[in-house]
């Protein structure tokens, strides 16, 4: 089980590569990729801001759910903060079970999680101003099938 | 004396990122209030709590949570990682 | 899309560093990757049979559904064949999408289809002797939620 | 003249991975009581077909398809991939 909050860029094959070798006796290896999205071609760049003090443990802690409900061997969860560009990668969860439905429902559960849960806020940065990025009603609702 | 800590737009609306208070609140709720007497900042900050949300200890709470032997609250608003 | 049945080992972690790179204003990457698995410590190695003049039309005419049903802005199918030992990677599935549910969906979808329906059988070889791997009721069942 | 083609303990039981056949079967299912009528290990192969799946021209099909204008015909177990 792993968390990592950082500024620096990761590169998802890399990570996979790595997470891929802790994978003994296990079927089933998922993974979940972020990527700044630049939804009609306005968007300049993101600043994510996080809460220091609390990211790590409430990440871990949603981390330690998924690996006992799902019976994971291990789990990967990556997210970064600071300025990020369309195109760059923001976050990253992997899992490996035995089987393929508890490594993808594990995942999913990572990530509905991450969204609603995990002490970060964004905020876009446009030709024409600044804004924070609003909670979507779906992605609160999606924590309801967990 | 508990340490506030404010996040995103409402970190911007109060204009600092963190204050020591000293403070004779019971609850999340009451602390509010206080604020929200202060100055205009807090007001406007926390004219409409369910746009907030709040941590007590790094925990994320409720605004009736008691306050007795907490050091730190954390106002901020929805979460929008991931 | 694409598609690729190899008896050559593939490495999971290059080929999502490739695929990411195809990755233009879409949010979400999903990958799979399959693990040779030793169930009780006994497998020697597996043998992977398949219908070569089958196999690349049927998985393309899987993806192919995936892409549309789900807007997909890229995906990908790696199956391997021949000999493999636990451990080894059997395959991987990878999927782009501007939304994560999406792209979740998508790979399972394909996960539950390669399964079930494209031209692969495996054998398995143990000190015991060599038995061919039963289809199993859940893998046909999971195809009834799609 | 049709090529049959077989795959894992289908391919194991008849012996041969592939062999071309002259038949006047109309469908997948008569051509099977053709080939069951020929020999044991057909027979053997044959003797449970809802343990079988069958492709006509690399496509999966159903035992009552018809043989008009079909070169290559598939049998195997259900398969097992992923």
């Amino acid at each position: 089980m792993s968390v990592r909050v950082q500024s620096d860029p990761f590169d998802p094959g890399q990570e996979l590569s790595q997470f891929s070798q802790l994978v003994t006796g296990a079927g089933a290896i998922v993974t979940f990729t972020g990527v700044v999205r630049d939804e009609d071609g306005s968007l300049d760049h993101m600043l994510i801001e996080h809460y220091p003090a609390m990211t790590g443990p409430a990440i871990e802690a949603i981390e330690t759910q998924a690996v006992s409900r799902w019976d994971l061997q291990a789990s990967l969860v990556i997210h970064r903060y600071g300025t990020l560009a369309p195109g760059d990668h923001i976050m990253m969860v992997a899992t490996v079970s035995r089987h393929r439905a508890n490594a993808f429902s594990a995942a999913e559960f990572l990530m509905d999680y991450l969204k609603s849960r995990a002490p970060f806020w964004k905020k876009e940065f446009t030709a024409d101003g600044a804004s924070w990025v609003a909670a979507k009603d779906k992605d609160e609702d999606a924590l309801k099938r967990w | 004396m508990i340490d506030v800590v404010y996040f995103a737009w409402v970190r911007e609306r109060i204009g600092v990122p963190k204050e020591t208070l000293d403070t004779t609140a019971q609850t999340v709720a009451q602390l509010i209030e206080e604020l929200k007497a202060r100055e205009e900042r807090y007001a406007l900050a926390f004219a409409d709590i369910s746009a907030l949300r709040v941590a007590v200890d790094q925990e994320l709470s409720t605004f009736d949570a008691p306050l007795a032997g907490v050091r730190e609250v954390a106002f901020f608003p929805p979460m929008t990682g991931g």
